[in-house]
């Protein structure tokens, strides 16, 4: 089952690539495989069995056996989660693209599902090197994604994100290569603890950068800002989150000692990275600018939650992975429905465009007042989870957090403000519509998982890890 | 049984080598493709003659057939080489200009 | 060496005439800016070579080295000389950067290959020679050779060869095209 | 009565059956006409190569215990086999891509049999088991070449490529004689099994020919600080020949490197493995940042090649069978990477008439999308990304330098990939990101000649760099008893 959640939308992908259709069954064809991608994944979710916990619905190839290394991928409880937001923000992206009439469509889709089976690769594989491919192969698509379809500052925008990626991710292949060789095995599963402080500095960089953690966040506003809004949606809705997930599965997991020893710093960075993100959202002069930096924020959150290790920040991490995930790509996407209608995403020229437009001003205020972490909403209890969990690791941590969360309130409500309300913007013409169904038909079913988690948040955080205290059996490698 | 007369073995050598050095000091730093490839029979010749040498300091007949074998072989690169001479400046000649470089050294 | 024979001295006086009659010409080859009289000292640089080569009882080689080398392939090289003259300056060969690296280095080859010689024959390594019997070079010895251990070595020789005639004719032929036609690539 | 020693002539099909496509292909110049020359000559070329990967599959399956054979002066064995079979499959390619060369017909016949010669030079070359049929292979294929960048008379660019190839590598090859020499000196033998038999350990002698026998190896292998002959040849010669070049002789090389170091010199393991680290390192070094700066398609090319065997060297570098596993594993995605971008290369020089550089690469991916995303795939795998085989190799490569305790040779391939990464994409860029229309340099629309051989050896070379990647173990397996017929001296 976890290898046709994989496999579906590659398949589909090269599907998309070599038949000869028209635009619109091309597209067709690509959000159908990205919804039975939801449908197969609401099977797994079904079919998961959250009280035993541990590694289900594995499947074991040898890929090559002298050096031990095999195709072996599977779900943990969290993973199940993460593959949920993958397929729910790439079936909402889709559609979007789908929607918005991309040129070159077929190239586009294909490179869309490939995406999607990249991503849910990463999350589902249990082998090192698997891993690395899958991680790798995310970049691919995003790659040629951006840098194609992306706005005028596309060239510079891919080979800064490329470069900075790589740099990590080439340093994550030469751990990689001398953890499995000196454990003589790449299996995840099988493959023990390991002290060295190198090894697992070549794991942090590439995560950190791919999160990105501040100060490696350089590549990031322009990748923002100049990648298409679904793009960017994906970018900070689940590529990053990949990032998280490596410091989970990987970092946290195999490398309790240099965990450890490096917990201090990391937690400093992942604090200056929350608190200066949220500034320089404050200050961003556009939209995407000011999502973008609050993703840098959030990530900054998240890694804190995980580098805490105890039970409450790990369960915090995860919620809020998904839930940043969720939120972030929303945000994208009614970014790039704003920027549609008003052909800039600059704050001072927008406004007022709540009036007449009670659709848009509904979506973005609801998506906001999520960000925001109002009490009862999801992100709230992501949050909070993540800094009782912090605070546990010392109180300073958790005051960083806390200034950071008023810090958030102030932007997005700078930012729903400025959109939404004062007077018309320049930029905004009375003509522009309200949302069209299609657009809803992207948003409403993210704000409604986004309602349904602020709902139930246990569903997540009792659900993760194994019964109620799998946290804590970090250690423990989620067996 | 024959024994070895005159020098011993290593003066061979040192001319081998002193020939070999001279021949691709003409090699690199000659521009003249013709000395260049006379150069590179030098190279050669002081190869064979450090061949031959070892060949009769190791009662071994294989050095010389080496040596036989690399006349062969230095006879074939003259002639591909000279042919590709002969062409270039033909086609110089045909082109009529002085200093055609096409190729950045 | 102190009970010298006078076959023995003859052979040296030999061996210090052939020996700087080969270094001098080697050096006249490289160091003459006509190739015309390049490819003379050449001659003699192989006919003072292919005494050496009797010295070390290698008659065939010898033989060869003069009829072959010497005659033939140095014939060829005089007549190509005297049909594109001598002046044949090719401006890309040899850039300024790894010429003057490739010189030091072969400079540093030969100073390396004289100190390793040296050293040799303070160690006595090759001292020592085999004495051999009286068909050791001759072409009858040879031509075993070539027929039983080194069969395949004596048939891609004459491969090898077989390829350059070919690359020769195609190189020599004259071109049957007008400059006109000539794709630009 | 002279006793002939007996000839395992199966041993020998695969160079015999180029041999005889040569030489039919020879006689096609003036037995077949004019019309029909070229056809029917690049058909026997093919064939011969066929055959010959025919007869390498044959070999391998059928030389479980490698042994000398020919009075022990060519080996058969599975080493040979495989490289046999990469080299001709890399011919059996560059045929097709040479099909439709836009170049003077008058030696069409002459070009495929001087094509196949030179893989029979080669096929005999990854064989040799002593000094002097190493020598005479070498310049055998040597020779086919420098007539092949030559073969169009009328392009000066050629000419001059083949002259400067001749010169250097006539160099390499009086280097690795004069190398021959001592070794031969040194240890009394010519075969490689007797030279590691003398045993001879430090021997001055035997170091510096040791050292010249690296050094002329590496010229053909164009790993630097022996690689300036490349950009200039790789550029001149006609396209296809820069493939084969690219392609095969660098196999053949690097095969041979490993044989010889490994067969002759286990003694001296501890001065050679260094060495080979040491060029690898510069190869790294000098082909990534000499790249960096190309704007000429072919050069970027022929820097790159510089690079890949620098990553290649490694493996050789680390003596041991997961080294020569990795090294040939590599070659496989390798051969088939380099002969397809530069098929692609060929494609667009024949499409606009002018040597290809990255401006004019422009749009090129979506004008001819089956050739765009080929050059793609190609460029990724040369940047090690997954989904190729190029990831694997150079994963492989690095697990053998580690298991060498060589951590630093790891680091300066990962660095050496991720500047890499700068060029590769680079000219995906190129082609994709470039608006045609804003930059006019191309010729667009009309139809491009149809190439089907050209295109489907690009698709054949696509799917065997991406077939890499999935299987690895079938071909890990290939190579391991390919490996284990040299005599690792654990």
């Amino acid at each position: 089952m976890t290898t046709l959640l994989i496999c579906l939308p590659l398949a589909a992908a090269l599907i998309v690539w070599v038949l000869p259709l028209n635009p619109v069954s091309a597209g067709a064809l690509a959000l159908l495989a990205a919804l039975a991608e939801v449908g197969i994944w609401i099977q797994l979710l079904v079919r998961y069995d959250f009280a035993q916990g541990g590694l289900q619905f594995s499947d074991q190839h040898t890929w090559f056996s002298d050096l031990n290394v095999s195709y072996h991928v599977g779900v943990y409880g969290f993973s199940v989660w993460l593959i949920g937001l993958t397929v729910v923000v790439m079936a909402a992206t889709i559609t979007y693209g789908f929607w918005a009439g991309r040129e070159r469509i077929r190239a586009y889709m294909g490179l869309m599902l490939f995406l999607m089976g990249a991503i849910v690769g990463v999350f589902a594989a249990q082998d090192l090197l698997l891993f690395y491919a899958f991680f790798e192969a995310m970049l691919i698509p995003l790659y040629v994604l951006v840098g194609v379809w992306g706005g005028p500052g596309r060239m510079g925008a891919t080979l800064k994100f490329v470069l900075y990626t790589m740099a990590g991710s080439l340093l994550m292949l030469a751990s990689i290569v001398v953890y499995g060789l000196s454990e003589h095995t790449f299996d995840l599963v099988q493959i023990g603890q390991s002290s060295s402080q190198w090894i697992f500095l070549g794991f942090v960089a590439a995560f950190a950068i791919k999160a990105p953690l501040f100060p490696l966040h350089g590549w990031l506003p322009d990748a923002y800002r100049e990648s298409s809004p679904e793009v960017a949606a994906v970018l900070s809705g689940v590529v990053s989150k990949a990032a998280a997930y490596g410091f989970l599965r990987i970092a946290v997991t195999k490398f309790p000692g240099p965990a450890h020893d490096f917990r201090a710093p990391i937690l400093a960075l992942a604090a200056i990275g929350l608190i200066y993100g949220s500034l320089l959202a404050f200050r961003a002069p556009d939209l995407r600018g000011v999502i973008a930096y609050s993703s840098l924020a959030q990530m900054g959150l998240i890694i804190m939650g995980v580098f805490a290790v105890n039970d409450l920040s790990l369960d915090g991490s995860v919620l809020q992975m998904v839930n940043h995930g969720l939120v972030s790509a929303t945000l994208f996407l009614l970014a790039g429905m704003v920027e549609r209608r008003a052909l800039t995403g600059e704050l001072g020229r927008l406004g007022g465009m709540a009036r007449g437009r009670p659709a848009l001003a509904t979506m973005l205020l609801t998506t906001g007042v999520i960000a925001l972490a109002v009490p009862l909403s999801s992100a709230f209890a992501g949050e909070f989870l993540i800094l009782a969990g912090v605070f546990q690791r010392g109180w300073g941590w958790a005051v960083a957090g806390a200034v950071a969360i008023v810090l958030a309130a102030m932007y997005v409500l700078r930012v729903v403000s400025a959109v939404l309300h004062r007077e018309v913007g320049s930029a905004v013409s009375d003509s522009a519509l309200d949302l069209r169904p299609a657009e809803l038909g992207v948003t409403v079913p993210m704000i409604a998982c986004l309602l349904a988690l602020s709902i139930w948040p246990a569903a997540i955080t009792q659900h993760s890890f194994r019964g109620d205290h799998g946290a804590a059996d970090v250690a423990g490698q989620f067996k | 049984m024959i024994a070895l007369l005159g020098p011993e073995i290593s003066w061979y050598l040192a001319v081998a080598g002193f020939l070999f050095a001279t021949g691709s000091l003409g090699v690199l730093l000659r521009r003249n493709p013709l000395i260049v490839l006379l150069s590179l029979e030098i190279m050669l010749n002081g190869a064979n003659l450090a061949l031959i040498g070892f060949s009769r300091n190791l009662g071994d007949g294989g050095g010389q057939i080496f040596a036989l074998a690399v006349m062969a072989v230095a006879a074939s690169e003259v002639v591909v080489g000279l042919g590709l001479v002969v062409a270039l400046n033909r086609k110089r000649v045909t082109l009529d200009v002085d200093r055609l470089n096409t190729l950045r050294g | 060496m102190l009970v010298a024979s006078a076959g023995n001295v003859v052979v040296w006086m030999v061996w210090i005439v052939a020996a700087f009659a080969c270094l001098g010409s080697g050096v006249a080859v490289v160091s003459f800016s006509s190739p015309f009289y390049s490819a003379l000292a050449l001659i003699g640089n192989l006919g003072s070579l292919a005494v050496l080569y009797l010295l070390l009882n290698a008659e065939f080689v010898a033989a060869a080295q003069v009829l072959v080398y010497a005659g033939a392939v140095m014939v060829m090289f005089l007549f190509v000389i005297a049909y594109i003259g001598p002046r044949s300056e090719s401006p890309w060969m040899g850039g300024p950067g790894w010429q003057a690296v490739g010189a030091v280095l072969a400079a540093g080859a030969l100073l390396v290959e004289i100190v390793v010689v040296i050293s040799l024959k303070a160690s006595g390594q090759l001292a020592h020679s085999e004495h051999v019997d009286a068909t050791f070079g001759t072409p009858a010895y040879i031509g075993r050779l070539f027929l039983t251990d080194h069969l395949l070595a004596f048939e891609i020789t004459s491969i090898v060869l077989l390829v350059a005639a070919v690359g020769g004719v195609i190189l020599g032929a004259h071109s049957r095209r007008s400059p006109e036609e000539v794709p630009s690539l | 009565m002279i006793p002939k020693p007996h000839v395992d002539w199966f041993a020998l099909a695969p160079v015999d059956s180029l041999l005889v496509a040569a030489g039919v292909a020879l006689l096609c110049a003036v037995l077949v006409p004019r019309s029909w020359r070229k056809g029917v000559a690049a058909g026997v070329c093919g064939l011969g190569y066929a055959a010959a990967f025919g007869f390498g599959v044959a070999l391998y399956v059928k030389s479980a215990d490698g042994h000398g054979v020919v009075a022990d002066a060519f080996n058969r064995d599975r080493l040979t086999a495989l490289a046999t079979m990469i080299v001709a499959g890399t011919g059996l390619l560059v045929t097709g891509v040479a099909y439709r060369e836009r170049a003077r017909e008058d030696h069409a016949a002459e070009y495929y049999a001087l094509l196949a010669a030179s893989g029979a030079g080669m096929a005999f070359f990854v064989g040799a088991n002593n000094l002097m049929t190493l020598f005479l292979a070498l310049e055998w294929f040597s020779i086919s070449l420098y007539i092949l960048c030559a073969i169009d008379r009328d392009r000066l660019g050629g000419l001059e490529a083949a002259l400067k190839y001749l010169v250097i590598g006539g160099f390499g090859s009086a280097v690795l004689l004069f190398g021959s020499a001592l070794v031969y000196g040194a240890t009394g033998k010519l075969d490689f099994p007797g030279i590691a038999a003398a045993g001879a350990q430090d021997n001055a002698l035997l170091v510096f020919g040791l050292a010249m026998l690296i050094a002329g190896l590496a010229f053909k292998a164009s790993a630097a600080p022996f690689h300036m002959w490349t950009p200039d040849v790789y550029e001149g010669a006609p396209t296809p020949v820069t493939a084969f070049m690219a392609a095969a002789t660098k196999t053949a090389a690097l095969v041979v490197t490993l044989r010889v170091l490994v067969t002759a010199f286990p003694a001296n393991a501890h001065l050679w493995t260094v060495a080979i680290a040491v060029i690898a390192v510069c190869s790294l070094v000098v082909g990534n940042l000499a790249a960096l700066v190309q704007r000429g398609v072919k050069r970027m090319l022929a820097y790159s090649s510089i690079s890949q065997a620098g990553f290649m060297l490694i493996g050789v570098s680390a003596n041991s069978p997961l080294g020569g596993r990795a090294l040939l594993y590599y070659l496989i995605p390798y051969t088939a990477m380099s002969v397809g971008a530069f098929a692609v290369v060929a494609a667009r020089e024949r499409e606009l008439g002018v040597p290809v550089t990255f401006e004019n690469m422009a749009g090129f991916g979506w004008e001819r999308p089956l050739l765009g995303i080929s050059m793609w795939a190609f460029l990724l795998g040369f940047a090690g990304f997954p989904l190729t085989g190029g990831f694997v190799g150079k994963f492989y490569v690095f697990a053998a330098a580690y298991e060498h305790g060589w951590t630093w040779l790891v680091i300066v391939g990962v660095l050496a990939t991720l500047v890499s990464l700068y060029y590769y994409l680079g000219l995906v860029r190129a082609m994709f990101m470039r608006r045609t229309e804003d930059l006019q340099l191309a010729p667009i629309g009309g139809s491009p000649p149809r190439e089907t051989l050209l295109q489907t050896a690009v698709v054949t070379c696509l799917v065997v760099t991406v077939g890499s990647f999935f299987a690895v173990q079938p071909l890990i397996d290939l190579c391991k008893h390919a490996v284990n017929s040299l005599p690792w001296g654990v």
